[in-house]
Parts: C-alpha cells; structure tokens; sequence
C-alpha cells in the first residue's frame, strides 16, 4: 500500500488520537495528492477536525506517523508541519483581528522567512486574485464573515503550501459567497499544484468540489473513494442516518 | 510627497513634535520644576515605549520591565559614579569592580545593552507561557531581579541609597533619547518580527499552525523593551543622582502599566499619549494634595491620592475602552486616512 | 408549552439559526433531525438561555423567556443535557446529582427521594454513586446527566444529541431509558442525528438543513419520506 | 486633544511658577521632611518641632527683621522624592534647607542644597557619611554621628553594666543602621567586650527565625542584644526574641526613639531596653526644655512623645542662631558660623569641626531605659574616645 | 530533640498560616482562572479594622469577628470592582484591575488612616510562652496550627459537603454546565471570593499577631506567599494548595538552618526562580488540579 503512495503526497497513515482516555481517532489512515481536492466528511464527533489537528501536530498523537512529500514529521511539532508545506485555516475563523488583510496575509510569507518587501509583492498578487486588494488596509475584525473565511484562505496560500487543510470554509457563508468561494477553490489545485483537504457539512458543495471523498464516524474509516459510491455506500448511510436504517429504508 | 505620505514617518514625526513642543515650552517658561516634569515625562517615555515593544505586540503582560530599569540604572551607576566616591558609595564594591569607568552617555546605552543581555540569558523559556503563568511568571522574574539588587551588596550598596552619580541627564538629551526609542519601537512594530509577534498576539494557534517561532518571537520583542528599560534606568539614574532598589518596584511598575494601560497598549501612539496624559493628571493632583494640605481638611497629611485617582482611571479604561485611549491606529494611519478622506 | 418564533442565532458574523419558528406541546417528544452543522445544537443551547438571540422570540408556558438566563430558564422548568456530556468529573455520582437539584436544596427530604427515584430509573448509577463521574463509560455518563437534568424536577427536557459517540448496544438503552421517560408524561425536545432511533420514540420530528427548518411533519410522515438521506448526504 | 494636553501641562507649569514667587520680605526655610513612609516616625515629629520654633522666632521679631516661613514638601520616605522637593523649594526661593533625617533620604536634599550654594542641616542624620566629605561644605548634621551613638551603647554595657559579651543584628536596611553596628562593635571590642555573633537582617521581612536559630546555635546566652534596626522592625525583633525565652537586655539607637514602639511592644515586651537619643522631654534635659514643653504643649495641646520633636526645634534654632551671627543667609557666612560657634540647644551643646574634617558634631548623647513600656531617663552621656569614622 | 520539636512547630505554624492563604487565592483562581493581585489587602483590611477597634472596650474575640468580616467584605467587593466590569475582556484586563484595586486599598489606607505603623490590640495569650518536650515556643504557634486544622476541617466540609461547595468545585470545572442547572453564576463567583476573605481575615490574625502593627504595605509578602505556595503545589488545586503552603514553610525553615547567611538573604531570589521553573515545567502546578472539563 504505501509503495503505491506517489512520494510528493501527503500520507497521515495509522493515527490514533486519545483525550483523557476517550479515543477521538482509531488508526486513520489518509492521503493527500497534490492537484486534488479531497472531502473529508463523516457525523457530528467523528474526528474531522482532530484530523485535521492530529495532521498539523496541533495534538499529540497515540499511534501513526503523518509524512509530507517524502519528509517525516516529528511529533507535536506544528512549526514544522507548516514550514514542510502544510497550511491549515480553522472551523471558527483564527484571524489576527488588529492587523490589516494585508498584514494576515504577509504573515504566512514572513513566517517562512520572507523578506518584508516580497512578502508584501505576495500578499498583493494573492489579495488581487481574491479580489480583496481595496480590503487590504481594512483591520481584519472589520470583515463580514465572507472576507474572513476568505483571508484566511488567502492567508494560508500566502505560505505557499503543498497542501491546504481546510476546515469548514463555507460555514456561515450565503449561497453566493459560497459559489464564488467555490469557483476559487476549483482553480487553486490545478494553478499551484496543490493538495486540498475540505471538511464541510454542505454536501451539493463537497460534491462540486470533490471527486475523492474519505468518510469517517465515530474516529473510524468508514468509507472512502469517488463520491457517487460512497453516497451510496450502506455503512455509510447507517453513520448518519442510524443503525437501523438499512431494515428501515 | 510619498516620502511625507507615509504612515510611519508621519507617525513618528508626530509624536517627537510633541515632544519638541515639550522641550520648547519648557525653554519657553523656564521653571526648574518644570523642566524637570518634563525631563521625567521624557523618561516615561522611553520606559513606557519599551514596555509597550514587549506587551503591545505580543499581548503579555509584563511585571519585570522595571526591573531592567533597575540593571539598567545600577549598571550606569558602576560605570560612572567617580573614584573618589566609590570608597563612600560602595564600600563593599568587588575589587576588580573599581577600576570600571565610562562616560555616562556610553555608560547609559552600556546600561541598556547590559539589561538586554540579562533579559535575553534568563527569558527565552519564559516566552513558551501565555495568560496567567506568563504574568505569574514575569511578576517572579520582577522578586528575583528586585531580590538581587537589594541584597547585592557589592554591586549595588544593598538596599542603601547609592549617590554619586553625575548629573547629565538634561531634558534636551532625554527629549533625543525619547525620539530615538519612538522610532525604534515604530520600527520594530512595522518589521516583520513586529508582524509576526503581532500575529501571536492576535491568535496563538493559528500563529503557531502558520509556523511562526512564538517564544522566539516574543524573546526578541522582550529583549528590545529591556534595552530600552535599561537606557530609560540609566538616564533616570543620572538625572535624580541617588536612588535605592525601592525605585524598581511594584509602585513604579504600577504607573509605567497604568500610562500604557490608559493610553492603549497596542500602539505607540497610545504608549506616549499615556504618558502625557497622566503626567499631566499626576501633576495636577500633586498641586491638588498640596491644596487639600493647606486647607486640612483630612486628619493628617493628604497622600496616596494620585495613585488612588490612576488606579481608578485604569478600571475605568478597561472597563470602558478596554484597547485604552488609542487602540488600534497609529496617530500617522489617522492623518493619511484624514488627507485620504478629503481627497476621495 | 415552548413556541419559538423566527429565531435568528449569530456567532459573531455567522447566522447559525435563520427564522425558525418550531413549537412542543405538553407532554410531546418532539425531535429535531439534521446533519452536522444544522444548527440543532446552537438552538438548544439558545433555548436553554446559553446563547442570546438575535432575532425572534421564545415563550415557555406563555412567558416571554427569550433573554433568560440558563439559571432562570431551569427555574422555570426547562433542563438541558447537552450533547457535550458535561459530567463534572471530579465530583462523585451523588454530588452530581446533588447539583441537579440545586433549586430545591431546601427541601431535603424532596431531594432525597428524587435521588431514589433517579437511581432507580439508572440502577448503573446506584452501582456507582460515590465514584468520580469521570471514571463512568460514555453510556453511564449520558445516564448521568440525564438523570441530573431530571433532579432538577423540569417540565420539559432538553436532549441534545444522547447517542453521540456511545456503541450501538448503548445507544438502544439510552433510547429505551427516552422511551421510558416519556412514558413519565415529560416533556422532551430531542435533537438527533440518528434520525431512525430518534424517530421510533418522537410524535412529531423537523428537519434542519443549514441553520434553517426544511421539513417537519409527524413522526411517521417524516420516517416515510424517502429524500431523509437526500437530505443527509446531498442528492 | 493634542493642544488640550499642552494646555494642561502649561497651566500645570504656569501653576508653579506663580506659587514659587513667594513674598520677597519672608525667609522661606525650605524642608523635605518624610511625613510619610518609613520614615515618617523620625521625620514627622521634627517637623512638629521645627514648627514650634517657627512660631518662636517669629513672634520674638523673626530673623534678621524678616518673618520666618517654613514650607516642608513630603519627602514621602523615598530619596528621589526628596530631591525633586529640594529642587522645587529652591526654585522657591527657599535660602535654608532642612533635610530628612539620615543619609539615605536627606542626602539627596543635601547635595541639591550645595549645588544651590546653601547651607543645609539633616534633624538627625546620624551616619558620618553625611558629612561634608560626601555632601559639601554647606551641609550639616544636628545629630551626634553614630560614631558616639555606637560608642556610648558600647560604654554603658561594659563599663556600667559589666555585660562581657553580645549578639549584634544589623539590619541591612540604610547607611545609619550597618554603621551604628559597626561603631558599637568596634568600640565594645577595643574596650574590651566579646562579640559572640553578628548578624543581619533585611528590613520588612517581619521573620526573625533564622537568626533566632543562629543564636540558639551558639548553645551561649548573650550579656546583651545590640539591635541596629528601623521602625516596626525594632518590636518584630524584639517580640520574637522575648517569644522565645531569651531575655537578655536589649540596646540600640535613636530609632527606638518611638512612642509607637513602646506602645507595640507593651508592659510584656517593653522591659530591659536601653537606648542612645538626642535629649529627653523633661526639664531634667536641660534648661531650655521646659520652654520648649510650654510652647510645644500650647502649639498642640499635647506634650511631646519624643525627643525627635527636640531636634526639629534645634535644627531652626541652629539656622537662626548662625544666620544671626553670620548676619545674612549667604550658604558660606553661615556655613563659617556654624564650624566656629558652640550651640546651646535642647538637644545639648554642639560645635562642628571644620569642613576638611568633615563637620563632625561634637555632642553628647541621652541614655534612656524602656521599663514596662515607658522610657526613663538616664542621664547625658559622652564617650571618652569614640572610635573614628 | 527539642530542636527537632522547635522545628516541627515552626513549621506547621507557617505552613498553616501559609496554606491557609494559598487556599484564600486558589479557591478564586479555581473558579476564574484569574490571579487576585489585591489578596494580600485583605489581611491589611483585617488589620486596620483591628487597629480601629482598639480602644473601644470589645473583647477581642469580637473585634478578631469584625475583622474577619470586614475581610469577608472587602473580599467581595473586590469581585465587584476589580473583577465584574472585566471579568469578560481579557486575562490581562483582570490582572491589571485587581493590582490596581490593590493599590486602591493600599493608599486608601495611606490617606484615611496613617502611613505608619498602627499598633493592633492583641489578647494576652498571644504573648504566653509553652515549653512543649525542652521546646519554647509562643502559645500564638500552637493556636496558629489549631486554627489552621479548624479552618481546613470548615473548609472540607464546605467543600464536600454542603450544596454551595459542591456548586463551586463544578463551577471550577464547567462553569456554563453548572448555570444550566440552576446555579447563579455570580453567586457561586461573590462566594469564592467571600470564602477568600475569610480565609484571609483569619490568617490576619495570627500573621499580624507575630508582628503586632499593620502597615499599608503589609498585604506584599502574604500575596508573595501565597503565590509560591500555590504555584508549588498547583494553582486549582485545593488540596496542593494546602500541601504547597506546607512545603513552602518546610523549605524556607529548612533553608533558614541550612543557608550560609550570605546566601539566606538572597532567599526569594531563590523560591522565585523556583516558581519561575516549576511554572515552564507544569504551567498549572506540581498538582493537577481538576479536568477542566470542556472537551474538544
């Protein structure tokens, strides 16, 4: 299996992750290609998100090792995980309220040790392409919540990432924010060669970006593959639907 | 034109009008007292921008700014106090000590760097903390600092008075100095480890998922507000003369994070305008407690008003306007958005 | 006995709950189906008093308790047990249970016989009365605060999500322990995703989709329409 | 808002200047006394004193035909304080200064003082560091320097008591408590006394247990207990020692000058203690003193406590006896007077050496003993040979 | 042996006192998770109502009451004045407000009261002397380490036993979870800080009796104290907040025996750069306190 895995991907294989004794993720293995965009789905406290966590060394894992392009990463080391090509942005959006867009957006670039000046070229360039640059001066607590779903994507593709993790980049947005985000998103894996991770809830919107999509419960793989089988796919049904629904339907 | 237009040097320019305008009314009125308010004032300043380099960017709150004050003072004091008082002043002073001499300006930044050096050697693994053990942390870094120059004795005279310094520091010298510090912290706060340290500030997680060395950021930002402490220790030592380890303690703590906390800690605009304006109410107060004295009207002498009157101000700040006076936007951003504004 | 109408939830710039209006009558079980991100939970927590609301307004019993705080709407009789499962761990069974019935502290012998009740309803929870509620399994936890919700003597209960996480064999107790109460003439709002389970115990279900209400209908109406996985999983 | 604050600071500035324009016929005596703080016990009733004498001079004809006015700014206890006061009375017009008791906090008040060109007098600094070696040929002690305090402890134990061995504690605190120590074991140790063991103690700790095990340590009772401490520490020390069952007779310097003390330390504590002071509030003092009480008690209705409220009276009485021989305020006429007259005050006669040597007062000290809380009285003292500074 | 019984009883006499005020700011910063800079005023509040009293002809088991009521007192109107309008803002807010209600208090008492040194009535047994097996030792001690035990047993049985202790252990834990069941969140805070107080005006007692005045500064070294102990023995933790009081007290009268004398009088220096490294290595503590409940 791993033989199989093209070294440029992102391969999180065998992760557990405990709290407090409660097993939030049981050995899940996933990969990211680069120039795709996989959907990550599965119900309420699956592990989505301490997927995510568990991917970007955010919290300590119990078994499984996460490997990006070829390079192993230590433990619990979310510097690392960034600066080998992981960006991420959050389920409640982490912006740096008092700095500027254009500031958020520098930070990606300056964190990986990018002159001033050209960190400031990228923002723009970046900004531009989001169509946010007259926002650039704009403290980012000003945004309405579209723009700041949008900067911080913008803001982890300032970095730029070989994968982007992100984790519910449509929540709270209206449908046409969420189609223009959409239109966006499409484009990047192609454009930069990168890799992209959603976890969504919206399900039209996963099915226009994905095609691949991995599905979890209760910290378990339950299913993955293209997107048609694995609506189809009964334990998958059960997983959100509950145990009896396969008599019942 | 553009060179005009920028934020930062409309900025900085602003805030050392103010205190050239400060150095001019001060030739202008020429009172002793004054002059020495606004010797002090000038003090504050570079005190409190220091502080503001370390707690505005990265959102901590620290005790042991006047701490470095304090290395920065004695330090100066080692350099400079003249050979024929050291028997006198520090009588138990470390023999290889005594030969030890600059010229106080020198002596002032020497000070600084000292403070600086200390600060980089004992707080880089400080850095990893937030929220309350950050605080608890800086505030025991404040016992131990304060701890050691009351008790060393051969360097610092124990908690006797030290005198003998020389008295350089003038109000046009710490006006320059202050202008000096304004830049630098504006400077640093612009730079992209101001950005970065900023950007913890704002959120630690996303900072860290992005990458960003947080405690090495901090440091960095910690260091420059002790070199800053110290140069501020330094001129406070050659201007007052003598002073005891009492001056770095929490009472002075408390007014340099009351200027800050009142002015706004996120900008440097904020950090002088703190400055002046509790200056300005501390003065008018003392006048106040010599007024109340005069008339009687409490049992005995009439003290510890002014404190009282900051602390309350300082609730009310952060109950009120939580940012302070000037939270977000550096005074040069209100001017270019002013001049924009009227040009649109 | 609860009417919300056009109930607007925001956190911050989001609105996790647009115009939803929904009503439980005395004695109902009424469940609140969706996927994840629906809003169920947001607008327990709004009736429950831990959230504020934007826009809209909630009765209870006829009294306007949109801007209540959870202390008082549990005055009024309304308890939440919240999908979070909030034990406090350190303190024992008992004393979680004391808490349960804060309201009616002064009344010893009251609570003294709530407690028995309680416990015999969850015989576990007598099998463990004076351990750490930390140390319980996911399913006796879930017991656990349903049966502190319960001390507290409230005329309608809050169930938010009582499955979540728990095994399969678990999960048909917990249900067997809804139908149980139900029985008792409670009053229950339960919000599900295990929409099967939950809709063998409701009389009347809704169904949300992205902050808002899609469906709603009789227990059995719902069960029957077939777009419920639509729903679910995108069409 | 930028304009509004300079506003403030001008009319704050303008403020001062208009108060510092005082009426030229008046002599503006200018004090930094420590009302407040540490300092205040030994300040605060030399203020009182210093405005008794004020009152005196002035309604005998004031000085050199001009009313006298005293106008004391707190030092609140904190040398920079002090100097930014000094400062403030000179821009006053203040042409005498009266500095806070010791060096730590009426030096600074000093030094501002000979920079000014005037002549200033500490109420008791009592450190030979303040001298005119450290602070210049204008400035002046009232008080003996510890020198003799030291020595005449050193005296009463051995030679009066016969008390062969001591434990000393020196607390680290100011000049004037190391040196105090440092004087009393010098002298107790050339005449002949032993001292067991010397130890310190930090002002404010409020713990004197380690030292109490050192004591026990020595597995020796001492003869008597020199405590060179400040303030409340005194009773601190002096209580936990009691507490613990060492009895032996306790003795130190003008700090224990303190009614607060006496009261803290009560009936159960306030036994066996013997102090060196300025001069004692009866008439048994001197012959001035009862003067001095009819006035103070007529000012305040009360008598005075202390006799730290004596060296605030003498302190204006020095100045206004010099500057009447000198027969003007100039720093240096004044300065010469003092060095080559002999005064007599309440606080017994004084003379100076001159400047090259120091300003050393040359004056005897009183001995008081604490009985059940109260002081008594016993007698002027004047060591043979104190040791030299 | 009788220094070892001398020993034995210095140590439990401050570590009572020592534990009891680590208790008085844990059982705040349990609930809050935010440090009350003003604590050690209220030992001061509790020596000046001392100060004021004297005099008036009360026993002094009375006026020992008021002051720990005005304590009590002070206590809540701390939460009410430093904590309350911020309490929501930020960490950093709180921690200025209540340094700054410190100093409120502090100079209040300058200005109302006097900056000196004021002289606290004491009953006569504070100055009795005991000889326990060759030890002497001032009976002030014993009745420390008695009040000590009375106080920890009050303070168990609050805890564990009464409804109200119950509330605020939960509230330590999950304090959104504990208003939906119907405990009133401010009530549950005003309590913590009641509690505090009265802990607080207690130790007063016998902290002040070794000295015999209060001071407007007096409240430093028991904050100082209290912080050590609680950060040794784990800043939520009720029950190491009682051991680090204990542990404190063990290490500062050991090293007092043990320290050459040049090296004691940099002591602090020493248990704060202690403190410094216990908090890098467990910023919470050496003593887990409780979950904190919120899960991820």
């Amino acid at each position: 299996m791993q033989a199989d895995i093209p070294t440029t991907a992102l391969l999180a294989s065998n992760i557990t992750v405990e709290f407090a004794g409660l097993r939030a993720l049981d050995g899940v293995t996933i990969v990211i290609n680069p120039g795709e965009i996989l959907g990550l789905i599965g119900p309420n406290g699956s592990g989505k998100t301490t997927l995510i966590n568990a991917i970007t060394g955010q919290v300590p894992l119990a078994t499984g090792q996460v490997t990006v392009a070829g390079d192993v990463m230590p433990l619990s080391a979310p510097r690392t995980v960034a600066l080998s090509g992981v960006g991420r942005t959050f389920q409640i959006v982490r912006l740096f309220d008092q700095l500027t867009v254009s500031e958020n957006v520098e930070t990606a670039a300056l964190a990986k040790g990018i002159k001033r000046k050209d960190a400031r070229k990228i923002a723009t360039e970046i900004l531009q392409e989001f169509g946010m640059l007259s926002r650039a001066e704009t403290i980012a607590a000003n945004l309405n919540y579209g723009d700041k779903r949008r900067v911080e994507i913008a803001r982890a593709l300032a970095a730029t990432p070989k994968f982007l993790l992100l984790d519910e980049p449509a929540a709270g947005m209206n449908e046409s924010e969420s189609q223009m985000l959409c239109k966006q998103l499409l484009e990047l894996p192609k454009q930069r060669n990168l890799g992209i991770l959603i976890i969504d809830h919206d399900m039209p919107l996963i099915s226009r970006l994905c095609d691949r999509v991995h599905v979890i419960a209760s910290g378990k793989t339950i299913a993955a593959g293209l997107i048609e089988n694995v609506r189809k796919d009964p334990a998958v049904i059960e997983a959100y639907l509950g145990s009896s629904a396969r008599q019942d339907a | 034109m553009s060179f005009l237009m920028n934020r930062h040097t409309l900025t900085v320019a602003s805030l050392c009008g103010l205190l050239l305008m400060l150095v001019f009314i001060s030739y202008a009125v020429d009172v002793r007292v004054f002059t020495r308010i606004a010797t002090t004032l000038c003090i504050n300043v570079v005190m409190v921008v220091g502080l503001q380099s370390f707690m505005g960017n990265t959102g901590i709150l620290s005790f042991a700014h006047i701490g470095f004050m304090g290395v920065g003072a004695y330090t100066s004091a080692l350099l400079t106090i003249p050979a024929q008082m050291r028997g006198m002043a520090l009588p138990d002073l470390y023999p290889f000590m005594e030969g030890l001499s600059a010229s106080p300006i020198l002596a002032i930044f020497l000070g600084g760097i000292v403070a600086a050096v200390i600060a980089a050697a004992v707080s880089y693994p400080l850095m990893r903390l937030s929220d309350a053990a950050a605080v608890i942390t800086s505030f025991a870094l404040l016992v131990v600092l304060h701890t050691v120059m009351l008790h060393w004795s051969e360097v610092t005279n124990g908690p006797r008075t030290l005198f003998g310094l020389p008295a350089i520091t003038s109000l046009p010298l710490t006006a320059i100095v202050a202008a000096g510090a304004i830049a630098v912290a504006l400077m640093f706060k612009e730079s992209r480890l101001g950005i970065l340290a900023r950007a913890t500030r704002d959120d630690e997680t996303a900072a860290r998922a992005m990458g960003i060395n947080t405690p090495r950021v901090r440091w960095l930002a910690f260091i420059l507000s002790a070199l800053l402490a110290g140069i501020g220790g330094g001129l406070w030592g050659h201007f007052v003369g003598s002073f005891s380890p009492k001056a770095f303690y929490l009472k002075e703590t408390f007014v340099i994070l009351g200027m800050l906390v009142i002015g706004g800690p996120g900008t440097i605009t904020g950090a002088v305008l703190g400055v002046f304006i509790v200056t300005a109410a501390f003065e008018s107060l003392r006048t106040l407690e010599v007024v109340l004295n005069s008339a009687q009207i409490f049992s005995g002498q009439v003290v510890g008003v002014t404190e009282i009157v900051l602390a309350f101000s300082m609730i009310a700040v952060l109950a009120l306007r939580p940012g302070g006076l000037v939270p977000t936007r550096e005074i040069g951003d209100a001017i270019v958005g002013l001049i924009r504004k009227r040009k649109g | 006995m609860i009417e919300i109408t056009n109930l607007d939830v925001r956190y911050g710039a989001i609105r996790a709950i647009k115009d939803v209006s929904l009503n439980v009558q005395q004695g109902e079980l009424v469940t609140v189906l969706g996927a994840n991100g629906a809003g169920k939970s947001t607008l327990m927590l709004t009736i429950a008093g831990a959230l504020k609301a934007a826009g809209g307004k909630i009765t209870f019993d006829g009294r306007d308790v949109t801007a209540a705080t959870p202390e008082k709407m549990v005055r009024y009789g309304i308890a939440m047990v919240p999908e979070t499962r909030d034990v406090f761990p350190d303190l024992t069974v008992v004393e979680n249970l004391r808490l349960g019935a804060y309201l009616h502290r002064s009344d010893k012998a009251g609570v003294m016989a709530d407690m028995e009740k309680v416990k015999d309803l969850f015989p576990r929870l007598r099998e463990r009365e004076i351990q750490a509620a930390g140390t319980l399994s996911g399913g006796e936890q879930q017991m656990l605060v349903i049966a502190r919700a319960l001390m507290s003597r409230p005329k309608v209960l809050l169930l938010d999500e009582p499955s979540l996480g728990l095994a399969p064999t678990v999960v048909d107790q917990i249900f067997e322990m809804i139908r149980e109460l139900k029985a008792t003439g409670i009053t229950i709002l339960l919000v599900e995703q295990n929409a099967t389970k939950a809709l063998q115990v409701a009389d009347r279900a809704y169904v949300m989709q992205l902050g808002e209400v899609v469906v709603q209908g009789s227990a059995e109406e719902i069960a029957g329409s077939s777009d419920l996985s639509a729903l679910y999983l995108g069409g | 808002m930028k304009n509004s604050l300079l506003t403030i600071a001008l009319l704050s500035g303008l403020s001062t200047a208009t108060a510092s324009t005082a009426i030229a016929e008046d002599l503006l005596i200018g004090g930094t006394l420590s009302l407040t703080g540490v300092q205040a016990p030994l300040d605060e009733p030399g203020f009182r004193g210093a405005q008794v004498a004020v009152k005196y001079l002035n309604d005998n004809g004031g000085l050199l035909g001009r009313q006298v006015v005293f106008s004391n700014i707190d030092g609140k206890s904190d040398p920079v304080t002090v100097g930014n006061a000094a400062v403030q009375l000179f821009d006053r017009g203040a042409e005498l200064m009266v500095a806070p008791c010791d060096f730590d906090f009426g030096g600074p008040a000093g030094r501002e003082a000979q920079s000014s060109g005037i002549v200033g007098i500490s109420t008791c600094a009592s450190d030979p560091l303040y001298s005119s070696w450290s602070l210049g040929d204008k400035q002046f002690t009232l008080s003996m320097w510890n020198t003799t305090m030291g020595a005449t402890a050193a005296e009463y134990a051995y030679n009066e008591r016969e008390w062969k061995t001591a434990y000393v504690v020196t607390d680290q605190f100011i000049a004037y408590t190391k040196s105090l120590s440092k004087y009393f074991v010098e002298h107790f140790d050339a005449i002949g006394g032993e001292i067991l063991l010397e130890d310190t103690y930090t002002n404010g700790d409020n713990d004197f247990s380690a030292q109490i095990s050192r004591l026990q340590a020595l597995g020796q009772k001492p003869d008597v207990i020199f405590i060179s401490s400040y303030g409340t520490d005194v009773g601190v020390i002096v209580r936990a020692l009691r507490e613990i069952g060492i009895d032996s007779p306790v003795i130190g310097g003008d700090a224990y000058d303190d009614p607060a003390l006496h009261e803290n330390l009560g009936e159960t504590f306030g036994n066996d203690i013997y102090f060196v002071t300025h001069t004692w509030m009866g008439p048994e003092a001197g012959p001035e003193m009862p003067t001095f009480l009819q006035l103070y008690e007529e000012m305040y209705g009360v008598e005075p406590d202390t006799s730290f409220v004596a060296t605030g009276w003498d302190t204006i009485m020095l100045m206004a006896k010099a500057v009447e021989i000198a027969g003007t305020t100039d720093g240096t006429a004044v300065a010469a007077a003092l060095e080559e007259n002999t005064f007599e005050l309440l606080t017994g006669s004084l003379g100076y050496s001159d400047a090259a040597s120091g300003h050393a007062p040359d004056k005897a000290a009183m001995l008081v003993e604490l009985k059940g809380g109260q002081p008594v009285p016993l007698g002027w003292r004047l060591p043979a040979n104190p040791p030299a500074p | 042996m009788t220094e070892l019984i001398q020993f034995v009883i210095d140590v439990l006499a401050l570590g009572g006192a020592y534990a009891l005020m680590a208790l008085g700011l844990v059982i705040v910063y349990g609930i809050l998770k935010l440090v009350n800079f003003a604590y050690g005023e209220l030992i001061m509040v509790a020596g000046y109502t001392l100060f004021l009293m004297d005099g008036t002809g009360l026993p002094w088991l009375v006026m020992a009451a008021v002051a720990v009521l005005m304590s009590i007192f002070f206590g809540v109107a701390t939460d009410y004045v430093a904590f309350r309008p911020v309490r929501a803002k930020s960490v950093t807010a709180v921690l200025i407000t209540s340094f700054a209600f410190s100093t409120i208090l502090q100079n209040a008492a300058l200005l109302f009261i006097s900056p000196r040194a004021r002289n606290i009535p004491l009953p006569d047994v504070f100055s009795t002397t005991v000889t326990i097996g060759g030890a002497v030792t001032p009976l002030r001690n014993l009745l420390t380490i008695a009040a000590t035990i009375v106080m920890l047993t009050l303070f168990t049985w609050l805890m564990r036993r009464s409804i109200l202790g119950i509330a605020m252990r939960a509230a330590a834990t999950n304090f959104t979870m504990a208003r939906m069941l119907g405990v009133p969140a401010n009530l549950i805070i005003s309590s913590a800080f009641a509690i505090s107080g009265l802990l607080a005006g207690v130790v007063s007692l016998f902290w002040l009796g070794r000295i015999g005045s209060v001071v407007p500064g007096i409240g430093l070294e028991p904050l100082l104290v209290a912080f050590i102990a609680t950060v040794i023995g784990g800043m939520r933790s009720v029950p190491g907040a009682v051991l680090g009081g204990f542990l404190l007290a063990l290490i500062d009268t050991s090293l007092n025996h043990i320290l050459p004398q040049d090296l004691l009088k940099f002591r602090d220096a020493f248990t704060f750069s202690f403190v410094i490294l216990i908090l890098l290595w467990k910023p919470d503590g050496l003593i887990k306190g409780p979950a904190s409940g919120q899960r991820t």
